[in-house]
């Protein structure tokens, strides 16, 4: 635990000015893989949705499982950090900002997914429902319509939820820099001065936003997973699905939160303020997601095979004993067998047993996605019109760039904004019970930016 | 433009396009006066005939004004024009009554084809090479002109051949009045599949050289040796028509179809029993059921006394063929065989059907003898006729001693119209190296394929759409029908209807040849030939001569009142005691029999350039742009056979690769492969995909016709590859389905 | 910001596009022939709905098209109009079907073979006819291909819809004129006003 | 009364001969994938005939079974399309507005009879062979989902025809090209508004059946039962 505010200043607005070399090169691979992305998706808009590995009866395959994916992610941050700041879990502190700016971006990135998917992307403004000469409206009878809507509505409260709290950390910057710096972080500061008025605002503002993101991210997954429960396909037609996919969610999310933490607390060396009991409690967490989705599973699974409906045997054995068995055990064993120990035994559930496990657990609902949407396409009701999936070079290449979009983004973040809320470490320093204390902005020390 | 290069320079084209403005290609072509006004927007509907199988259907072409790309005056322009839409089936035509089939659905795409030849075209490399240059028709009707001037005066004019898939109607006339006023043998037809053998079974057994007609709406019961009559046999359209009317067109009444053949045919599918029978023995299995009725008295013997007196030992009620004699024989068991018999003559009508390759073994006679004598005895109602002709014209058959012939004693000079058989004949036949001595060949092809190839000069025919034709129906109707249509469409190239350039010929040739074809255009011959019909009862009642010819070229031609014509004395004849086909290849060596089969899309394979036709999945395996063989899964099984893979499929004669498809429809001791595929060089369609079963095929022929006996080789099989180097593409279950799915119900 | 600064900036401008140059270098295929078939046919051209470029698709999304293109005749609407000739006298078929004909040369010639044979334009289409070609004009009223419209004149006509009231007034233009845009809100209102389905499959199909 | 367009489908008459394919193909402006496409599962084929396989050598059976869309009254995939490109039309029909669709295909992945297909690239015609092309009917491009229409250009071009000549459609006056072209009758187009139409009759057989049935998406296309045969019934 650092020792003073001014060592907390110190150390959390470092990487704001200090840049190593590894920062950049990592900035580069990641833009090099987004850049990638960018040249693909140009190549299928040019050449259609053809140069994908997409055929009938396989509409969707790598788009809406990294979709689904990138939307799961995001419910690492907003929903723990609000359910943490709510229960007033004081070990949060360190955690929630980079938490909340997984949610911001993992959602972008899922909002962009769909934009790119659909075979006239030009024309995607027709999901906004604004009064045209054409006299026609959105059908908001479709999932997809509300997709739209909740993801719209989760991407503005996911980023209003981690606007709030860096509110007095853009003034923190903007009392230390210069320049154009200064200007740009005046603006974000929103002329915070840190009066206890203004404290107590802040503080109401994020206890209502904490409130309000909770039940959108649940709407929001659950609005996913209707994509697929609304259709009447053999094992999508489910109504586990909704729950299924929040917890399925909320696992990865926490997995990713778990990877990105480490990660941060590595290069950014925030050993100090991304201890062992983080990763231990996240942990404990993931431990009991872990459980509840292999429950999810099972239940989804065995009602499936008690059902005995011909349409869903077809897909229920086509993944657990045929082309995608292979899948599906990696899934099962990336999910639950590897996770579960290393989780549940306190001895490994260190830091990099964490880690190593949410690694597992990020694949494996990946896996699981996958698994959800191409086989149950590929074997619809009537045999003959069957089909197979293979990915191309394409929907590769732009399942690898929306990750470099999320290292890339991630990356300018942590450029730009104090990755530890500075704010609320002082907080925690002089807090007892996690009532905030009121630092007012002229006792601050003017740290020297260098030069 | 390229896409890497559109990705490149993306932003210079953008700027590009807008200095350009909104000029684009098209504009800058010259534009036409058209050669035939139509309303734009409205159809107009204009009679023709489908001329892809002989059965000789009538078309309704949907015309509408379009605007087309062509070549005027050597110059690139476009044209307003009426293009030919669609084809339909003529509802006044009697063959097939408003209907048509896929393949002559497809027929469109000739006119249309990418690779049509459009100018006539002068060999330039060697033989074969491909290398053609254009030329104009004065001057290729000269060079001809002189070839055949010179011939004759050389007193070789018996020197000279025509080369023609079977046609029917006044090109025969003119090509054989043609070759016969010039002093030349008569015209040489050939096709794979030809009908000779069951045109002289019917011949002897009913007193009519052609194919039956079947009136299968009246019938209750229907069984048939081995003749795809829904899919490709005969008159498929006007057939399916009678089928569907025989299952649901009644109702209270819907009759049996009992298929007998050992590898399952689409119509074999729509059976409701399908018996597999061992090749060849079908006469056999006919017998015995025969020797059932008459043992029984389930019939009485005089009905089929003349069919009967055929077959050694009718009389006496075919004592070699008890149903357990039988049963050793055929493979089909004797509880079969009596239970079939009862069937049969408790049946209100039935009729007994037999074609394809039954007849294609070196017995084929004697089996189709056998099914007539049965048929006799079973078909109370006359549900088998025959179509009546307007003249006695027999329709022209298929001579593979002619093919024969041509390979003996090589011509001077060569016509070439609408045959391949440097595909469709087997190397065997050495049509090829025939080919070869020829100095000089003439082809009136659209196309280039396998043998036009050869040819020295090619005057490009009119698609059948841009032509006069006219076709008398072989069978498929109670009346006497001849189908007449003037063109559908204005020509879209340079090219000349063949009958035109034969009379033109004529005229340049002089002399007797002139004289005795003394048309301008062959629509005057053919208005000679059909003018007479007027006094005849039937579809046209009219007072004039000019009033006929109209009405004619309205209704799409003219048919006579219905009348059957009946069975007529048989053709005296020795009795025919059973005979055992024969077979290229000893079993120990060569284990399976090997069937190659009509293909429901390319017909013989003269249909393999249509895109459509390629993209059809076939109905059974539903593969789609390949060749396959089929194969029983228990054989595939037994030599590490999956679907999909590689299969090298070897008889005496050589041997094809094909992807194997694991079927249940076929003996465990057989493998059929479908015929259309393996084409050397036939557009870009068809050119270098698949194989040609018929390239591996003995030289067997039936005994008594001679027609070739495609069914009579056996191969070996082994397998020489995965599927990644067979290429299958199949529609049902995507890339790597497998055909036994079950639907879940 | 300062890192990006001088040599730097230079660089990794220059490295990005490199690179992206490189990515459709190597890693774009060649372009193969989509239709099948051997490389020994030469494709003699192939017919898609495709923009022929990227200005076009740009062109058709915004809605871009002449009002008053060029004709290669000097056409006067008015005139003919004046003189008490009917619109169908020339434009054949609206009454009868979807299309309307735009009149070639044989129909300007059947008057003007004996009318006002001098004019300097009536020569031009003389001498069009001599060569045996047609007038090569440019088309006004048209829609987007991408708005696959299936627009049929005779319901219309027989409806007593005047022909400017979706053509302009064509008595005060002299080669035709696109003054009246036939965008979706245009059709739908009329059709709202007139009580006629406004189902989409009544003209989209 | 409005129409209600439907058809049936006679199992029995059903050959297998694939002919209304063809057609399907000719009227509607359906291009060819070619090889590679196809390979790849993106054949187009509005109307295919399925087949499959009962028992095994020497007894197996084969049920032939043309599946088009289905033009359901509670059609899977019209709730599912976020811009109603994919809708229900006062007569009926399961209809795909070309130009309104931007191509999710959700409707595709929606439908239980896989009878929609996408256009992957933009269509392309070997020139001259787009001259085939049918002018009522539109060539749709890259990126937009199609189907079967029951040959909508047909009903339109009647309906016209008939408001012009101020009568009522006649039942059999037109039909749609798979059915026109349909050796055996086993295609059977018509108004089931109608109670005096063909279709209206069949569909009311005790052979009808629906496809899929079970899942409520009540077709309006009857498939009528294969019928066996009795001896019995023929003493």
């Amino acid at each position: 635990m650092p020792a003073t505010a001014e060592q907390i200043e110190q150390d959390l607005l470092r990487p704001l000015f200090q840049s190593s070399g590894k920062y950049w090169i990592a900035v580069a691979i990641a833009t090099s893989l987004l850049l990638a992305g960018v040249a693909a998706f140009g190549y299928q808009l040019y050449s259609g949705i053809g140069v994908w590995g997409l055929n009938s009866p396989v509409f969707w395959a790598f788009d809406i499982t990294n979709f689904v994916f990138w939307i799961g992610i995001s419910h690492a941050g907003t929903l723990i950090s609000a359910i943490l700041r709510l229960t007033n879990a004081t070990w949060r502190r360190p955690v929630t900002r980079c938490a909340e700016a997984i949610t911001v971006f993992s959602v972008l990135i899922g909002a962009i997914i769909p934009l790119c998917h659909i075979g006239r992307p030009w024309l995607a403004y027709w999901m906004i429902p604004y009064p045209s000469e054409r006299h026609i409206w959105p059908n908001f009878r479709s999932p997809l319509a509300w997709d739209f809507f909740a993801i719209s509505t989760y991407l503005t409260g996911s980023t209003t939820f981690l606007y709030l709290p860096t509110i007095p950390d853009f003034a923190a910057v903007r009392d230390v820099s210069t320049g154009l710096r200064k200007k740009i972080y005046r603006v974000l500061a929103l002329g915070w001065q840190g009066t206890p008025r203004q404290w107590q605002r802040l503080e109401v503002a994020m206890h209502i936003m904490a409130v309000v993101i909770v039940p959108v991210a649940v709407s929001v997954h659950t609005i996913v997973s209707w994509d697929f429960a609304m259709t009447p396909v053999p094992m999508w037609h489910s109504s586990i699905f909704g729950p299924y996919f929040v917890a399925g969610a909320i696992f990865s999310g926490i997995a990713a939160l778990i990877l990105a933490m480490a990660l941060l607390r590595k290069f950014l060396h925030l050993e100090q303020y991304l201890r062992p009991i983080h990763f231990e409690n996240l942990g404990k967490l993931l431990l009991t997601m872990s459980l509840l989705w292999f429950y999810f599973t099972f239940a989804e699974r065995l009602t499936a095979w008690y059902g005995n409906s011909p349409p869903e045997m077809a897909v229920f054995w086509e993944s657990i004993r045929k082309n995608f068995a292979p899948l599906f055990w990696t899934m099962v064993v990336c999910n639950f067998i590897i996770p579960v120990p290393i989780l549940a035994i306190k001895r490994l559930r260190t830091i990099t047993g964490t880690a190593i496990a949410s690694a597992c657990v990020v694949v494996g609902m990946w896996l699981e996605r996958f698994l959800i949407v191409v086989p149950a396409l590929e074997h619809k009701f009537l045999p003959y019109s069957w089909g197979t999936y293979r990915p191309t070079w394409v929907e590769d290449t732009l399942m690898a760039s929306s990750f470099g979009m999320m290292a890339l983004l991630y990356l300018l973040f942590s450029k730009f904004v104090p990755m530890i809320s500075i704010w609320e470490m002082k907080v925690g320093l002089q807090s007892h019970g996690g009532v905030p204390v009121v630092v007012p902005a002229e006792s601050r020390p003017v740290l020297e930016g260098p030069q | 433009m390229e896409r890497r290069d559109f990705i490149k320079i993306s932003a210079l084209s953008g700027v590009m396009a807008t200095l350009e403005g909104c000029r684009n290609a098209e504009k800058q072509f010259i534009r036409f006066v058209p050669e035939e006004e139509l309303v734009p927007g409205i159809a107009t509907i204009k009679p023709s005939v489908c001329t892809v199988c002989s059965a000789g259907c009538g078309l309704l072409v949907r015309v509408m004004q379009g605007e087309a790309e062509v070549v005027r005056r050597g110059q690139q322009g476009l044209i307003k024009m009426g293009l030919a839409k669609k084809l339909e089936g003529n509802p006044q035509h009697p063959v097939n009554q408003g209907k048509l089939c896929a393949r002559g659905q497809a027929s469109l795409q000739m006119l249309y084809h990418p690779d049509r030849i459009t100018h006539p075209t002068k060999r330039t490399g060697a033989r074969g090479s491909g290398e053609f240059q254009t030329i104009n028709w004065d001057d290729a009707l000269k060079e001809v002109a002189a070839h055949l001037g010179t011939l004759q005066a050389s007193g070789s004019a018996h020197s000279l051949a025509f080369l023609s898939r079977p046609l029917s109607g006044q090109r025969v006339e003119l090509i054989s009045k043609f070759l016969k006023v010039y002093g030349a043998p008569p015209p040489i037809w050939y096709q794979p599949f030809d009908e000779a053998v069951l045109r002289q079974a019917n011949l002897l057994s009913f007193g009519h050289a052609a194919l039956p007609t079947f009136d299968l709406a009246r019938a209750d019961y229907a069984i048939c040796f081995g003749a795809d009559f829904l899919g490709t046999w005969n008159s498929p359209v006007a057939q399916s028509i009678g089928y569907g009317e025989m299952r649901q067109g009644r109702p209270g009444r819907r009759a049996k179809l009992v298929q007998i053949e050992a590898r399952m045919s689409q119509t074999g599918a729509n059976a409701d029993e399908w018996i597999a029978c061992r090749p060849g023995m079908e006469g056999v299995l006919a017998l015995g059921i025969a020797h059932v009725i008459l043992a029984e008295k389930l019939a009485p013997q005089a009905a089929a006394a003349r069919t009967g007196s055929l077959i050694a030992g009718w009389q006496e009620g075919l004592p070699g063929y008890t149903p357990e004699a039988v049963e050793k024989q055929t493979g089909v068991s004797a509880a079969v065989i009596k239970r079939l018999a009862h069937e049969l003559t408790q049946s209100g009508s039935a009729v007994a059907m037999i074609g394809g390759p039954p007849l294609a073994h070196t017995n084929g006679l004697f089996n189709a003898l056998a099914v007539n004598a049965l048929e006799s005895l079973v078909d109370k109602n006359s549900v088998l006729s025959f179509t009546p002709q307007v003249g006695d014209v027999a329709p022209v058959q298929a001579s593979l001693a002619a093919l024969h012939g041509l390979s003996a004693q090589p011509p001077q000079m060569l016509f070439l119209y609408e045959a391949n058989p440097l595909f469709s004949a087997p190397p065997a036949l050495h049509v090829r190296e025939a080919l070869a001595k020829i100095p000089y060949i003439v082809s009136f092809g659209s196309f280039i394929d396998e043998t036009s190839a050869q040819a020295d000069l090619i005057l490009p025919d009119h698609a059948a759409l841009e032509s006069w034709m006219d076709s008398v129906a072989e069978s498929g109707s109670s009346r006497a029908v001849v189908s007449l249509a003037p063109p559908a469409v204005l020509p879209l190239h340079d090219t000349r209807p063949m009958p035109d350039v034969l009379l033109g010929l004529g005229r340049q040739v002089g002399g007797e040849v002139a004289k005795a074809l003394p048309w301008a255009t062959y629509d005057a011959m053919l208005r000679a030939a059909l003018v007479p019909l007027r006094t005849r009862p039937g579809s046209i009642d009219v007072k004039t001569d000019d009033d006929f010819w109209d009405a004619a070229q309205t209704q799409g031609g003219w048919w006579s009142s219905p009348s059957i014509s009946p069975p007529v004395p048989a053709v005296k004849r020795a009795p025919l005691s059973a005979v055992s086909p024969q077979f290229a290849g000893a079993a120990a060596d060569f284990p399976f029999y090997f069937l190659p089969y009509v293909s429901q899309s390319f017909g013989d394979g003269s249909l393999a350039h249509l895109p459509w036709l390629q993209e059809l999945p076939d109905v059974l395996t539903s593969a789609m742009w390949s060749s396959w063989v089929e194969i029983n899964p228990k054989t595939g099984d037994r030599l590490g056979i999956k679907q999909g893979d590689l299969v090298e499929i070897a008889s005496e004669q050589g041997s094809v690769r094909a992807a194997a498809v694991l079927s249940p429809g076929i003996a465990p001791d057989m493998v059929a492969m479908p015929v259309g595929q393996g084409h050397e060089n036939f557009t870009r369609f068809a050119s270098g995909r698949g194989a040609n079963p018929l390239s591996i095929l003995a030289p067997l022929t039936e005994q008594e016709t001679g027609s070739l006996a495609w069914a009579a080789t056996r191969v070996k099989l082994a397998r020489t590859g995965g599927p990644e180097q067979a290429r299958l593409v199949l529609f049902a279950g995507g890339m790597s389905g497998f055909p036994h799915e079950e639907q879940p119900r | 910001m300062r890192m990006l600064r001088g040599w730097r900036r230079g660089l990794l401008v220059l490295l990005v596009c490199a690179w992206t140059w490189g990515v459709v270098e190597i890693v774009l295929p060649r372009p193969a022939t989509r239709a099948a078939g051997s490389a020994e046919y030469v494709t003699t051209g192939v017919f898609t709905p495709a923009h022929p470029n990227a200005f076009a698709a740009v062109k058709d999304f915004v809605d871009l098209h002449p009002e008053h293109p060029v004709q290669p005749i000097a056409y006067t609407h008015t005139v003919h109009l004046a003189k008490g000739l009917p619109c169908t006298f020339c434009h054949v078929g609206v009454d009868q079907g979807p299309e309307a004909r735009i009149p070639g040369v044989t129909v300007c010639m059947s008057c003007h073979q004996s009318i006002a044979t001098d004019r300097p334009e009536i020569k031009k289409i003389a001498a069009y006819q001599a060569r045996g070609e047609d007038i090569p004009w440019v088309r006004v009223y048209n829609y987007s291909e991408s708005a696959h419209v299936r627009f049929n004149h005779a319901p219309h006509i027989r409806a007593g819809v005047d022909c400017a009231a979706c053509h302009s007034d064509l008595t005060k233009q002299t080669t035709a004129e696109r003054k009246i845009d036939l965008n979706m809100g245009f059709c739908i209102n009329c059709h709202t006003q007139k009580k006629v389905s406004i189902d989409c499959e009544t003209c989209h199909y | 009364m409005a129409h209600k367009w439907g058809m049936v489908v006679d199992l029995d008459r059903c050959t297998g001969c694939e002919a209304c394919v063809v057609a399907c193909h000719a009227e509607n402006n359906i291009p060819t994938a070619g090889e590679d496409q196809a390979a790849r599962g993106r054949a187009k084929h509005w109307i295919r005939v399925e087949r499959y396989w009962e028992g095994d050598f020497p007894n197996p059976r084969v049920r032939f079974q043309p599946v088009l869309c289905q033009q359901c009254d509670e059609a899977p995939c019209e709730p599912v399309c976020p811009t109603y490109a994919s809708y229900h039309t006062p007569e009926g029909l399961n209809s795909q507005v070309y130009n309104r669709c931007i191509g999710t295909r959700f409707c595709a992945n929606a439908c239980p009879y896989n009878v929609r297909f996408f256009n992957f690239y933009n269509p392309e015609w070997d020139k001259p062979l787009q001259l085939q092309l049918n002018p009522d009917v539109s060539v749709r491009s890259v990126g937009i989902m199609e189907k079967c229409t029951f040959c909508v250009q047909r009903i339109k071009a009647a309906e016209i025809q008939a408001e012009a000549e101020k009568r009522e459609l006649k039942d059999g006056e037109f039909t749609t090209a798979c059915a026109q072209s349909c050796p055996s009758k086993a295609l059977i187009f018509g108004d089931l508004n109608d109670s005096t139409s063909e279709v209206a009759r069949l569909s009311s057989s005790n052979r009808g059946t629906k496809l899929l049935g079970e899942l409520g998406t009540k077709p309006n296309v009857t498939y009528l039962e294969r019928g066996t045969w009795d001896n019995a019934s023929h003493g």
